[in-house]
């Protein structure tokens, strides 16, 4: 197929064009189209997987069409070793999320539409390499977002969703002062592929206002991406959209937007601002160590299950930060370490995708309780490990998943994490693994209350784990499991792309030439 | 060119008088009731005074012994002007507020209306330019007091004329001023002057920028020059509300553009990429503190609001500070940028306003309450004006963003010293989503959903509101025709 | 001989035919006959029969330096590669059969035991979730996969122990357990960082010649020894960590027996063991210290419990300490030697104890007692008429545990006193070590002779419940019988038949291998050492082991003394030693809760303050506006924007709507104002 | 006596009062007197340029202009203060105020 990136982006746009001309009250049927749409993507994208050539480092499925000519922008898409993880997991979240939203009957056809509308924006931005074509994806996200909290969330849903959408928008905004600064400083284009060349060239030694050009495009774009990740200070959105938004968005929300703040840094500041990572890393390494532990702290301290969940997603987010921090051990100066660097990115990517699968996990089931019971409060349960014998299995193994227990993927990611930043950032190592003390004490602690002890009476008719969520839920289990016991299919995918990755951040980065 | 050659150029503002001549008479003939029916002899007209317009060519010649200038960049305002207005006409047929009154005389009101703007457009001379003004001005008391019966019309009208005229008596004082330095009206005589005056006049000079900003910025409503307009907004009948937010604005703009830049600017203004001011006037400083302050305290003040439409009021103060960003920059790509962007606010505002409109005549109130629940019970509605107010925002993707985006793009552009201005800019927009978004949120997130589905009653509402989204949303991603009508029309008189 | 090939293969099979056993009856085990306990216990057994050929195969070979070793590529990034691996020698292969023999006594004992139990099969699979993990602890080639089982060990712990999760007691345990091993486990993993970081490499062999070749050396190198015997000290239940395992024995006993006695502690030694070559004496000195210390600190605490299985935990506790002793002094072959003897007798103790309260339990239930607990000493007494199989298989095993000639504990604990001994003469400012070790055999002695004399003679203390006892089923009495078999000496000496020293197989094929750290003693000139000190040790030992059991007798079998009365003598010794140095109180006292509370001012802070108040000025500022402007009416939009930044863009748009009078000449007037501002501004 | 600042200054005093009385004054028909004051003031720059500045009648058409614009705007204001007063029955600016914040 010769569109096949295009088919993968508007395919749902096409659902929702479908959907639109079905009449309101055949919600099953809405239901339906929404369910044949993305698993059609997730046929493609798994057709995708096998005709990827994983020994290229270099983008592949190019496609490029005249769009703007008079202001140089261009629709290109490709997909590359970082990319089609991302591309995969939205796929399958966006599959899986269909039959997570199944029991929706409020709107049903504005939630599939919205729904639909939300996946192509994220398929968009990571197959976008068209800087314009990027932002223009990224920002359709907020809108359907806004709506999915907004009219399906909880209690608190319009504080959440116009905290996600503002949140959110003031740091895009800035994202794109930094894309007009890149393109009118690096040769007047948006093609990525061409920034990622002349940027590093074109802003050595530029200074603005005494700061140098690379720092300050650097920050903008960090801080818009990091809203999104969210880096520690900018993350107090993000519990509260988890909290009020309905199961199937806090699943899409933890398990893929989430990592394209992590995308975004490593497709955008690494190749184009190199110089910028290495002045940056310590920092990034510091804001990771703080993600981990406040975090981490904070789920400690939470008494909703959801809440705890989404400071999880903090938490877990922090390490991934540290790991990218570990990409300049490669450098001369840090004694072309470049094992490092490869353990580090790759822990990096690997554990955006386990976090990916592994936080779906843990919201879905969070979800199922919650629509039996009607509350998520930690303390209001106990015994129901009794009751519900398969869902206590289920969450068992998401809470081994996220405290990083071997075995499962997330373990395999945070070690290589660990031993990548460990030879450059020893302290901030040192003191996050006391992370993976605090992520046992959370999950543990909240095992135990939930389902630990003697039997509460009140849930005794608790109907158990039905056929449809556990569908939902078996499949992120099994890649879990799977790619925590034999790695390498994930990590072959993303090797050459990695290496190519850490070779143009140090080959064209250095700490001397631009500052 | 002689006053006789001249008219062979002068078509569309013939066509334009002769419509006014048609619709004042055919006022007369009909009997109150059917004296709507004005409106379509009037429609006719702009219908072919557009035609005259897009027929006129890409000729580039001072009409009238250099009063006025015929340029396709004129001539592109002059089509901003005639679909407003053709929109907004189309619209008062729909408007509650206009049926206990005569309207015969209105749409010949907004015809003459469409005519200052015409002159404001294409003047090159301080003459015209002061007759423009008033033209539009006096036009827009009577159209502002139109509802006689209704108090706030009348207090709408009343803070207008007595605005209108103490900035326009302030403009003309400093206008006076720079007559008096240079000796001549016309703006390219008067650029020369400028250019040969010592530093020592640079005070008097100063002097006359501040008098005449004062009557630009009443125009556009920038800060602090703003104060009539949420008022006057407020008090307006609606559909006025929404042609003054565009049009003058537009053409205000238009004479900004031209003026500042051909007679403060260095000579080369709109021939080379960018150009500098003339005798290092501190005029670009100051237009973008003021865009500055425009922009955030149109968007601050606009969160406060209950009414949605004195919110817009606001928000419109906003979207010309946004616009003005662009003035500073004395760029090509600045001037291209305000371009877009009014194209682009033309359709989104008239939209908002006219989706304003239908609502006070279904729901019978304009405040955000009204709003509730509207989004289920009328999804079309509903979906247009979250459309339009994502667009005002300036999300992606739609033409809001565009406008946004070349006018960020063309203040980047300008170099790092105006950085600090897109940053506001950018903060300011992210401002500005709080109260677009509350629309929405009162439509969709509050209130009981409905079963039933209201279509709009009348098939007129329906066309013209789908023209205005049909643009909104296709020039939010497929924007070449647009720039590339723009890069048809920037072509401008540059004197002889 | 067996080919390299078949190795592997047995390996593997030994490795995954529990991992097996785990998945099916994890999955369809409540469906199979029996709730498939059959699938775990053929598994097991089968696994047993493959490592006792292996150990054959050993024999057969004799060779000290058998060394085989089979790499998979398990992550390749270019530069960065793990390659799983298994390493068999000999010390691996005498693991295996420890492993499996104590789990399939387990696995059958527990028939029995965990009869009627209502998550039976679950039991099951965690028990063979278990020995694959600790299987792969043996096997393993590298630090890596080592901490991947290291951990799963951790997890199945945590699932044995909660198993009973209906108590709240056994879910607290449980999680203590996992979280008191993850803060060693931590130590372990910077340990493990440490170590790749100066040579690029998991494998324990690569590591080894990097040490040699002085690529990690010095103050790094300790450090690092230190972090990795953190591991140790979590999993082997060390001091300060030594807090999870006595609430461990919250779980079923025969789990105790297998896992808190036998097997997983043991990993911590094992790792020590394997990674003997990595300590440099600086390291190696910390590690004695914490393993001597613990030996005697938790023996005093033993002296005073009065639950059986209790008693059995702080003894367990105190053995392990005697074990990490040996390998700080550097005799650890004699540290593992003790392993496999202790693996023996303390399971057949712990089964022992299993069998009592297994009586207590049936009989109390059938008198419909369920406020009495049956693991309590004190309710106990004169048992050794009615099981007389438990009895003396126990007796046996505290023959051994107390270091009594002709028994296996006395030539692995002679070992280590003698090991201790040499590390003394040679280094007498650490006589600290040897007054451990020494002081720690007598106590020994004393509590493991108390807990005999209480539960099985003088007279029952509750006569209505005695009644009741009668003796195990045999499926639960012949695990006893083997293991109390195997606590004779001459299983260890074989082919030689001397009883006081222990030169036999096992010292003949388990050689130690040199330090790895240049500048260390080697092994020969440690065994030297250790041979000088052999007799002096010997005889020490003996006198204080008699010691404590005479003392033992006169307390409790003859009552000569009351130990009610001497214990209030002791008085604030005997509180500190019931309550366990109130370690328990003070961790939660001074660690848990600070923590806790810490966590929930985080968390406040982040949610209550940060967020509500982006910057607390920003908040402020904004009260004071509210205050000025007096008329704050928060509508919907209004309640919208609670973060500081928006309140204070609130505030500030309300006084610029203040602006807005209404009043036309007012407008005038800021217009005029405005254009004076501009200009003054303008002309400066 | 016969300079071009003497007009100037004439100019700049009407300008102020203008300015003045469109500020201070209550009754709507004195504030338009004050804008009157304003444009005259205004015009009286225009003539007096044309005559010193020795250039040609363009000031004075200016003027001229100006005087006729005058005229129609007054005429318009006028017709609005009328129906304030119908509606309102003051002229007082300060009262009509309604519209606000």
């Amino acid at each position: 197929m010769n569109y096949l990136l295009s088919w993968i982006i508007w395919l749902p746009i096409l659902g929702m064009v479908t959907i639109a001309f079905i009449p309101r009250d055949k919600s099953e049927l809405i239901k339906q189209v929404a369910a044949i749409v993305s698993g059609i993507q997730l046929l493609l994208t798994i057709y995708l997987w096998r005709i990827f050539d994983q020994s290229v480092g270099t983008f592949q499925f190019m496609e490029r069409a005249e769009w703007i000519p008079s202001f140089n922008i261009t629709y290109i898409l490709g997909v590359d070793g970082l990319s089609f993880p991302m591309v995969f997991l939205m796929a399958l979240i966006g599959f899986i999320g269909v039959f997570v939203s199944w029991n929706i009957d409020k709107a049903v056809k504005g939630y599939f539409s919205l729904f639909l509308l939300l996946n192509t924006g994220v398929m968009g931005v990571f197959l976008a390499l068209d800087f314009f074509l990027f932002y223009i994806f990224w920002e359709v996200m907020l809108l359907p977002m806004y709506f999915l909290i907004g009219i399906w969330g909880g209690p608190q849903r319009e504080y959440a969703a116009i905290k996600f959408f503002l949140y959110t928008l003031a740091g895009s905004v800035l994202m794109l002062i930094a894309i007009l600064a890149l393109y009118f400083t690096c040769g007047k284009t948006f093609d990525m592929l061409v920034l990622m060349e002349t940027a590093p060239v074109a802003l050595n030694g530029m200074l603005w206002w005494g700061m140098s050009a690379i720092k300050v495009i650097w920050v903008l774009l960090f801080i818009g991406f990091a809203i999104k990740v969210p880096v520690f200070p900018f993350h107090t959105w993000l519990p509260l959209a988890h909290v009020e938004a309905p199961t199937a968005i806090s699943v899409i929300l933890a398990g893929v937007l989430l990592k394209l703040g992590i995308y975004g840094m490593l497709r955008i500041n690494y190749t184009m601002l190199p110089d910028g990572v290495f002045w940056f890393a310590g920092a990034l390494a510091v804001l990771g160590l703080i993600n981990v532990i406040w975090g981490a702290m904070c789920a400690l301290a939470q008494k909703d299950l959801k809440k705890l969940v989404a400071y999880s997603s903090v938490n877990h987010m922090g390490y991934t930060l540290i790991g990218m921090a570990a990409v300049i051990a490669a450098s001369t100066m840090n004694g072309d370490n470049l094992i490092s660097a490869q353990a580090g990115m790759g822990g990096a990517v690997f554990q955006m995708f386990n976090h990916g699968t592994i936080s779906a996990m843990l919201f879905i089931l969070v979800g199922v309780i919650y629509d039996r019971a009607h509350h998520r409060d930690i303390d209001g349960f106990g015994g129901l490990a009794a009751q519900m014998p398969i869902y206590t299995a289920f969450v068992a193994v998401a809470f081994f998943a996220g405290l990083g227990l071997p075995g499962f993927s997330g373990f395999i990611s945070e070690a290589m994490i660990f031993i990548g930043a460990f030879p450059v950032f020893k302290t901030i190592v040192i003191i996050s693994t006391l992370g993976i003390l605090l992520n046992a004490a959370y999950f543990l602690w909240a095992f135990q209350r939930i389902f630990f002890g003697p039997a509460n009476e009140k849930y005794n008719d608790l109907p158990e784990i039905n056929t449809r969520e556990l569908f939902t839920v078996v499949p992120l289990a099994v890649i879990t499991l799977i790619l925590g016991i034999y790695p390498r299919p994930f990590l072959d995918m993303i090797s050459a792309t990695l290496n190519v990755l850490i070779d143009s951040v140090v080959s064209l980065g250095g700490f001397t030439s631009a500052f | 060119m002689s006053n006789f050659n001249s008219l062979a150029y002068y078509w569309p503002e013939l066509i334009l008088t002769v419509t006014i001549l048609v619709a004042v008479i055919a006022d007369l003939c009909y009997r109150r009731e059917q004296s709507i029916n004005v409106a379509w002899w009037v429609l006719g007209g702009l219908a072919l005074t557009l035609f005259a317009v897009r027929m006129g060519g890409s000729s580039v010649s001072p009409l009238f012994m250099g009063m006025v200038a015929s340029d396709p960049f004129s001539d592109f305002f002059k089509v901003l002007i005639l679909l407003s207005t053709a929109l907004v006409i189309l619209m008062s047929f729909n408007s509650n507020e206009l049926k206990d009154y005569r309207v015969g005389e209105y749409f010949s009101i907004l015809s003459i209306l469409s005519f200052g703007l015409f002159l404001m457009v294409s003047a090159i001379d301080i003459l015209m330019v002061y007759l423009a003004i008033e033209i539009v001005s006096i036009m827009s008391f009577f159209l502002a007091g139109y509802l006689k019966k209704n108090p706030h019309s009348n207090e709408a009208s009343l803070k207008y004329v007595i605005y209108g005229a103490f900035s326009s008596g302030i403009m003309l004082y400093g206008l006076s001023i720079l007559f008096g330095l240079t000796g001549t009206t016309k703006f390219f005589e008067m650029q020369n002057a400028i250019s040969s005056l010592g530093s020592d006049s640079n005070l008097a000079l100063i002097l006359s920028v501040v008098f005449i900003l004062v009557g630009f910025g009443y125009k556009i409503s920038a800060v602090p020059f703003h104060f009539w307009t949420p008022d006057v907004y407020e008090g307006s009948p609606t559909t006025i509300t929404a042609y003054l937010s565009v049009a003058p604005k537009a053409a205000g703009f238009a004479l900004l553009i031209r003026f500042f830049n051909q007679v403060f600017g260095d000579g080369t203004a709109m021939t080379s990429e960018s150009w500098m001011a003339v005798n290092n006037l501190p005029w670009p400083e100051l237009m973008a503190v003021l865009a500055a302050a425009t922009m955030t305290v149109g968007n601050l003040v606009a969160i406060q609001q209950n009414s949605v439409k004195r919110m817009l009021a606001y928000s419109s103060i906003a979207h010309a500070g946004y616009m003005m960003m662009a003035l500073p920059l004395m760029s090509q790509s600045g001037v291209y940028g305000i371009m877009i962007y009014l194209v682009v606010y033309l359709f989104m505002n008239l939209g908002a306003f006219f989706v304003l409109i239908y609502v006070q005549s279904e729901v019978g109130g304009e405040t955000f309450n009204d709003f509730d629940s509207l989004g289920w019970k009328m999804p079309f509605i509903g979906i247009l004006m979250t459309l339009f107010m994502v667009s005002l925002t300036g999300l992606p993707p739609t033409a809001g963003f565009i406008g946004k985006f070349y006018i960020f793009a063309s203040v980047i552009e300008a170099g790092s010293q105006y950085y600090w201005l897109a940053f506001v800019g950018a903060l300011n927009s992210v401002v500005s989503l709080y109260y677009y978004i509350r629309v929405v949120k009162h439509m969709y997130l509050i209130g009981e959903r409905s079963e039933s589905i209201g279509l709009p009653s009348s098939n007129l509402v329906t066309l013209v509101l789908i023209v205005l989204a049909i643009p909104t949303f296709i020039f939010g991603w497929y924007f070449g025709p647009l720039t590339d009508w723009v890069n048809q029309s920037f072509v401008i008189y540059q004197g002889m | 001989m067996i080919a390299s090939n078949t190795i592997t293969l047995f390996c593997l099979l030994i490795l995954f035919l529990p991992l097996v056993a785990f998945v099916i009856n994890i999955f369809i085990g409540k469906r199979l006959p029996r709730e498939g306990d059959w699938v775990s216990v053929g598994a097991i057994l089968i696994t047993l029969l493959l490592s006792l050929i292996l150990l054959i195969s050993m024999f057969i070979n004799g060779d000290p330096n058998f060394s085989h070793e089979t790499v998979l590529p398990w992550i390749d990034l270019g530069a960065f590669k793990i390659d799983l691996g298994i390493w068999v020698d000999n010390i691996t292969v005498v693991m295996l059969v420890v492993v499996a023999l104590i789990s399939s006594m387990t696995h059958l004992f527990s028939i029995e035991y965990m009869k009627g139990d209502i998550r039976y099969n679950r039991y099951y699979a965690y028990l063979g979730l278990f020995t694959f993990s600790m299987n792969g602890i043996v096997l393993a080639n590298n630090l890596m996969s080592l901490y991947i089982f290291w951990e799963l060990v951790g997890v199945s712990s945590y699932l044995l122990i909660g198993h009973w999760f209906e108590k709240h007691s056994a879910a607290d345990a449980s999680k203590k357990a996992f979280l008191t091993n993850r803060v060693g486990d931590i130590g372990f993993f910077i340990g493990i960082m440490l170590m790749f970081t100066a040579i690029n490499s998991f494998n324990f062999q690569d590591l080894f010649d990097g040490v040699n070749q002085g690529l990690m050396a010095g103050n790094l190198l300790t450090l690092a020894g230190i972090a990795l015997f953190m591991g140790a000290v979590g999993k082997s239940s060390q001091f300060p960590l030594h807090i999870w395992l006595p609430d461990a024995m919250e779980g079923p006993t025969p789990v105790s027996a297998l896992m808190h006695a036998a097997t997983m502690v043991a990993a911590g030694v094992y790792l020590t063991v394997r990674l003997f070559p990595l300590f440099s004496p600086e390291a190696l000195t910390v590690i004695a210290y914490v393993g001597g210390f613990t030996a005697l600190f938790a023996a005093t605490i033993a002296i005073t419990q009065n639950d059986i299985k209790k008693v059995l935990a702080y003894s367990t506790v105190s053995q392990l300490g005697y074990m990490i002793l040996a390998v700080g002094v550097g005799n650890y072959v004699a540290a593992f030697f003790h392993l496999l003897t202790h693996a023996m007798f303390k399971a057949c103790l712990f089964y022992g104890s299993g069998s009592v309260i297994h009586a207590m339990h049936h009989s109390l239930h059938d008198i419909n007692d369920h406020d009495t607990d049956p693991q309590d000493m004190r309710n106990m007494g004169g048992f050794n008429s009615k099981m007389p199989i438990t009895y003396w298989t126990m007796a046996i095993a505290t023959l051994a545990i107390s270091g009594v000639p002709l028994f296996s504990g006395f030539l692995s604990k002679d070992a280590i006193l003698a090991g201790t001994l040499s590390f003394v003469e040679h280094h007498p400012e650490h006589l600290l070590l040897a007054i451990f070790g020494f002081g720690a055999a007598a106590i020994t002695g004393f509590y493991m002779f108390r807990l005999i004399f209480m539960t099985f003679h003088g007279k029952p203390k509750m006569p209505a419940v005695f009644k009741g006892i009668h003796e195990s089923p045999k499926l639960m009495t012949y695990p006893l019988i083997l293991l109390a078999g195997l606590s004779f000496f001459l299983f260890y000496t074989l082919p030689y038949f001397n009883p006081f020293s222990d030169h036999g197989w096992f010292t003949d094929l388990i050689k130690a291998k040199d330090s790895a750290v240049p500048g260390s003693l080697t092994a020969a000139e440690i065994y030297e050492g250790v041979h000088h000190a052999h007799y002096p040790a010997m005889a020490l030992s003996l006198i204080v082991a008699s010691l404590g059991i005479g003392l033992s007798y006169l307390f409790y079998f003859k009552q000569k003394f009351s130990a009610k009365s001497w214990s209030k003598r002791m008085g604030f010794l005997y509180k500190l030693s019931l309550n366990k140095y109130f370690f328990d109180e003070n961790y939660n006292r001074f660690l848990y809760q600070p923590f806790l509370k810490l966590s929930r001012a985080v968390a406040y802070l982040d949610w209550d303050l940060y967020d509500k108040y982006f910057i607390n000025g920003f908040g402020r500022v904004t009260r004071i506006f509210s205050k000025l402007t007096g008329r704050m009416d928060y509508d919907g939009l209004d309640q919208i924007l609670v973060d500081g930044i928006g309140r204070s863009m609130q505030g500030l748009g309300k006084r610029l709507k203040q602006t807005q009078t209404g009043r036309l000449q007012n407008y005038m007037l800021f217009a005029l104002i405005g254009v004076i501002v501009i200009l003054v501004f303008q002309t400066i | 006596m016969d300079s071009l600042n003497n007009y100037l200054f004439v100019s700049v005093i009407l300008f102020s009062l203008g300015l003045f009385g469109v500020i201070t004054r209550r009754n709507g028909v004195a504030v338009l007197m004050g804008v009157e004051l304003i444009l005259n003031a205004a015009n009286l720059n225009f003539l007096a340029f044309a005559r010193f500045g020795g250039m040609n009648m363009a000031g004075h058409v200016y003027a001229l202009f100006v005087i006729v614009l005058a005229a129609a705007e007054a005429a318009v204001a006028l017709a609005i203060i009328i129906n304030i007063f119908n509606n309102y029955k003051t002229i007082n600016i300060d009262e009509v105020s309604e519209l606000k914040q």
